[in-house]
């Protein structure tokens, strides 16, 4: 392992609160590991250290909300072998997404004193509309030892394991009784994408939906089924309207219930 | 309760905590049920008082509550959201280690001593399903050692359920409400105006040393016993769901086609919480993983389930992509397709898979509306 | 193997004898095993799983000669991350063996009796340790056919040694492929094709195919269609085997775990699966 | 045409053919042989006839600009080669070229057709034999279609 080339790994950022690249940093334990077998190129957030060149693993977070983002993808695309986008905003266009639901210039308006001077689209898009996407971290912020895996699995040619399967799995492994049945506590664990080892549970809270949808979700069931249990149609749109709020199966969803 | 030669004998309430003792001190760990986060689940318990008196559960599909009795009873509700696999089929279980020292690796055996465990407060429902899970692991043609080395340290202190629960239908499948076998102790607690007691009687002979260590215990009177059978067939009368199993498995076999399928397929949610609380379901999968350096490796196996599209993954996609035939899957294999590979139903009728659906999905009715529906072959 | 009589989850080490590339996209692995004198014997159409440090395991068919088990040999293609890693190994690599695991192909009732093999793309391999039994009891077997289908001229594994089983062991076999590029004088077209014609007695012959579940359900049917009962046709099933012991319960097929009641199951048996949607 | 009669008669496709018919066919049928490499039919040429493989084996193969002759299919002894004959315009969909020597009968398809015209029982009954051959035909390319064998299942 030594005597090979280090993989040149670069960390890109696109509209997100940073979140997901503090993650890679939370990796202290693991991080000077990660620095053996991993050359850090180009990470702003840890270093301003920057090595030009190609890259063998590109981590991209955040969402294109600019033009200028649109352009500069491709060039990131163009410099990476392999392009992993990590978090929402990166894989569903982030919780900035909201703005997609409405006419962006509002929002504009009401924060900027001169809004004249932004520049922005009207759609805050995940990186998979603009280049391809090699693989997609999902998570709001990611889990830091899925993205070890990630990156893990890549050094070793194996195929990660990130079960897109739903959060209930990892929730019931580890014991956790249901907050939906056993408290009423509305959950989007049955239509969430695994990965954040059932956090929100695990502490007696309903899942907020923060890793996504999963494969195959049922969200018109589970929403039936939360109003069953008391919510009101605003909440099942709040719901399915937060971190992965422009992911397909959520906004569906929460266009259904708008229009009640 | 069907009376043998061997003795019953009669265990005050009161005294519990003496029984609780002798199994504790013969090395046991003692796990029964405890009130947490508004139900009941296994857990380690100590005494007596760290059972749930007084408690009862609720139960209706998709939904569960536990409530005050004002009773003094110690085990007046019916099965929880955990089956005793928890303990003995592990939900995350490391199978071995591997290293590499360059081009070749060795792998080393986890090494795997579980401690002796007394399971208190085994329902008849989960006394079967422990026997199915058993004929899987040690019965069939490979053993499993991880369950084999657990299931050998298991005492199991069953309790006749006095109460039927609102999903219960373990008459139907013919696993209870009374314990017949695969048990330790089989223990009915009575309590009237007077007393508060249990009826005792041991099915091994382990059982058996163990009682001699207890104070002496006075045999049960013939009236009784008479009124634990009288108890029993009480609650085999008041079960909360009910399936009819005849012909079931050519039932399931007769309706691969049926649309019945589709239309459940816009409730389930292919969540897999009805796989993850069956206390018979017992797939797994295989994670491998290595460290960031590359030269430790392990293996884990983890709990699967059968809604997930990786659990039928050949190359080139799933085999069940649908949430239709997911589902179909699962409860025909249940029902149907378990009594081919074991001789018997893979369902010992503890509700909980219809208690715990988050969306309430309830397979009794699902089969009453699986006999309505014209077989399409 | 002596694994079985250990834990049969625990992989033995086994090394790389030699490595050859068949195709574009298969290759041959041999293995001898590192340590130990371990007994290497096999039934034609058992599994092993194959465990590569770091990446995972798999289950690959052994593809050598029951009678000669001086080695384990597996025939694969690249499809995944297992598979890719497997064909960059270079001889005296190690790698993980659990088996050999599953039910075998019907060869001692195939004796004084014709023997239709019918192979699709890969399912060559499975099918393979069939033949070469045969070959070393060659005279025990009634006219032996081979029926061999694959993408393009390109795909055909064991291309050398086919000849061999036509020349020198009277094999009778052909290959057909779906596409044909150049110089190829052989038969285009599926291999359900060459079932008509075949010269095998339908009331003494028994059939083994393996190959895309496709081109099996046809294959059956054509089979049929000779007149050959569903009770001497066999097939080799394909479903994610994870444990191959029959207690991870990904591999199921309707009420069968294909890790241990198959892959081989006599057509009879199974039929009423091969028309279920997404059994 | 004693021995013309015996070939056909044997022949898989007229299995089971009225005698009746059959001497109708004789009628419009001739001895061929080819060698191999030969060029039985050309795509776009007119399909005047169909044949009768008694014994070798043809390739149907097609053009393709870059990739040269693809051949999709080979048609062995007992088998019928071409169907364009039935169907205006008449003309061949693919080129037809013998692999190994081929003996073969060949059918005037303008002749056979007046006949089928005349006789509706007959044409009853070689449309019958041909559609039969068609869905054959048909079923097989599906299948070759899939690709079942290629790497994505």
């Amino acid at each position: 392992m030594s005597r090979v080339r280090k993989p040149k790994l670069a960390v890109w950022k696109f509209a997100s609160c940073d979140g997901c690249q503090l993650s890679l940093l939370d990796c202290e334990d693991e991080l000077l590991t990660f620095a053996e077998v991993i050359q850090i190129a180009n990470f702003p957030e840890a270093s301003r250290a920057v090595i030009h060149g190609k890259y063998d693993i590109s981590l991209v977070e955040g969402s294109i909300t600019t033009s200028h983002d649109a352009e500069r993808i491709h060039k990131i695309r163009r410099q990476s072998k392999i392009l992993i986008t990590i978090g929402a905003c990166a894989t569903s266009g982030g919780i900035q997404a909201l703005r997609n639901f409405t006419d962006v210039s509002r929002y504009i308006a009401m924060v900027y004193a001169n809004p004249e001077y932004i520049s922005s689209l009207n759609k805050s898009t995940p990186i998979r509309d603009h280049v391809y996407v090699d693989f997609e971290l999902h998570g709001c912020p990611i889990n830091k030892y899925q993205l070890i895996e990630v990156c893990s699995a890549l050094l070793h040619g194996r195929a990660p394991v990130t079960p897109s399967h739903s959060v209930c799995m990892e929730c019931k492994r580890k014991g956790n009784v249901c907050v939906m049945v056993a408290h009423g506590t509305p959950c989007l664990g049955p239509v969430t994408h695994a990965g954040c080892d059932a956090l929100c549970p695990s502490y007696n809270r309903g899942c907020f939906g923060c890793y996504g949808p999963k494969e195959t979700p049922q969200t018109a069931s589970l929403a039936k089924r939360w109003k069953e249990i008391g919510a009101t149609n605003n909440d099942v749109v709040r719901a399915f309207r937060g971190f992965y709020a422009y992911a397909e199966p959520f906004r569906k969803e929460s266009e259904a219930h708008e229009d009640e | 309760m069907e009376t043998k030669s061997k003795k019953q004998r009669i265990l005050p309430a009161g005294e519990f905590n003496v029984f609780l003792r002798v199994l504790q001190d013969a090395g046991y760990e003692t796990i029964g049920p405890t009130v947490q986060d508004r139900t009941i689940v296994y857990d380690t318990i100590v005494s007596s008082s760290d059972l749930p008196a007084g408690w009862t559960d609720e139960q209706a599909a998709g939904s569960y509550e536990i409530r005050k009795t004002g009773k003094s009873l110690l085990f007046d509700f019916n099965v929880g959201p955990h089956a005793w696999k928890k303990y003995l089929h592990r939900a995350d279980l490391l199978l071995w280690r591997a290293k590499t020292n360059g081009s070749g690796f060795s792998i080393q055996e986890e090494d795997d001593s579980p401690s002796k465990k007394a399971f208190i407060g085994v329902r008849a429902c989960e006394v079967a399903a422990i026997q199915k899970q058993d004929k899987i692991f040690l019965k069939s043609q490979f053993t499993d050692s991880a369950y084999q080395k657990r299931r050998a340290n298991t005492l199991i202190v069953a309790v006749n359920c006095t109460k039927a629960g609102g999903n219960c239908f373990c008459a139907s499948m013919n696993t209870g409400p009374s314990v017949l076998s695969g048990f330790d102790f089989a223990l009915t607690e009575i309590l009237d105006d007077k007393r508060h007691f249990f009826v005792v009687e041991h099915g091994s002979k382990l059982a058996e040393e163990l009682l001699n260590k207890m104070p002496k215990l006075e045999e049960a009177s013939a009236k009784e016993c008479a009124l634990v059978r009288e108890k029993m067939n009480e609650v085999s009368e008041n079960m909360g769901k009910e399936v009819d199993t005849k012909d079931i498995k050519q039932l399931f076999y007769d309706h691969y086609d049926d649309h019945i399928w589709d239309e459940i397929a816009t409730r389930c949610m292919n969540c897999a919480n009805c796989t993850m609380v069956c206390p018979t379901c017992f797939c797994t999968t295989m994670e491998d993983v290595t460290n960031l350096t590359g030269t430790e490796a392990e293996r884990w196996r983890r709990w699967d389930s059968c809604f997930t599209m990786d659990f039928s993954y050949i190359h080139g996609g799933s085999v069940r992509p649908s949430d239709s035939t997911r589902y179909r899957h699962w409860i025909t294999h249940k029902f149907a397709a378990w009594h081919d590979q074991f001789e018997e139903s893979g369902c010992v009728g503890c509700g909980r898979c219809i208690t715990w659906c988050p969306v309430g999905i309830d397979v009794t009715k699902e089969i009453k509306n699986l006999r309505k529906s014209k077989a399409t072959v | 193997m002596s694994n079985h009589n250990g834990n049969p989850m625990l992989p033995e080490s086994f090394s790389v004898k030699r490595i050859k590339n068949e195709t574009d996209d298969t290759f041959t692995v041999e293995l001898q095993p590192s340590k130990k004198v371990l007994d290497l014997s096999f039934e034609a159409g058992q599994f092993n799983m194959l465990y590569i440090f770091g990446v995972g395991e798999i289950p690959i068919s052994i593809s050598g000669d029951p009678c000669s088990t001086d080695s384990l040999v597996h025939t694969t293609r690249v499809v995944g991350t297992v598979t890719k890693a497997m064909r960059k190994l270079h001889v005296g690599d190690l790698i993980g063996v659990r088996g050999p695991f599953g039910n075998p192909w019907p060869v001692e009732e195939a004796k004084g009796k014709d023997v239709v093999l019918i192979a699709g793309g890969i399912g060559l391999a499975p099918i393979r340790p069939v033949i070469n039994y045969i070959i070393s009891n060659r005279n025990k077997f009634e006219n032996v056919v081979v029926l061999y289908g694959t993408r393009t001229p390109k795909d055909i594994l064991y291309a050398k040694e086919i000849k061999f089983w036509e020349k020198k062991h009277r094999i009778q076999t052909f290959v057909t492929v779906d596409r044909a590029i150049g110089e190829w004088e052989g038969n285009v077209g599926v291999v359900t094709k060459l079932v008509a014609r075949t010269p095998f007695d339908p009331k003494n012959a028994i059939a083994m195919a393996c190959g895309p579940e496709v081109m099996m359900r046809f294959t059956v049917r054509e089979l049929q269609k000779r007149g050959i009962a569903n009770s001497s046709i066999y097939v080799s099933t394909e479903r994610n085997m994870k444990c191959g012991i029959g207690h991870c319960g990904h591999c199921q097929f309707g009420a069968e775990f294909v890790c241990k009641d198959g892959p081989v199951f006599r057509y009879d048996k199974i039929a009423h699966l091969f028309d279920v949607w997404e059994v | 045409m004693d021995t013309l009669e015996r070939f056909l008669a044997d022949h898989k496709f007229l299995e089971e053919m009225k005698p009746e018919f059959i001497e109708q066919i004789v009628g419009c049928a001739s001895n061929v042989h080819f060698s191999s490499g030969d060029i039985i039919c050309r795509e776009g040429r007119d399909a005047d006839k169909f044949y009768f493989i008694r014994d070798g084996k043809v390739a149907l193969d097609i053009h393709m600009p870059q990739k040269g002759s693809i051949s999709i299919m080979t048609l062995d002894s007992d088998s019928v080669l071409g169907w364009s004959w039935l169907f205006p315009p008449y003309r061949w969909q693919f080129n037809a070229r013998a692999k190994t020597e081929v003996s073969a009968i060949a059918i005037e398809g303008a002749c056979l057709r007046a006949k089928c015209i005349n006789d509706h029982e007959f044409g009853y009954e070689i449309l019958k034999r041909f559609s039969r051959i068609l869905a054959e035909r048909l079923q097989l390319t599906r299948l070759q279609l899939m690709d079942v064998y290629s790497a994505n299942g």
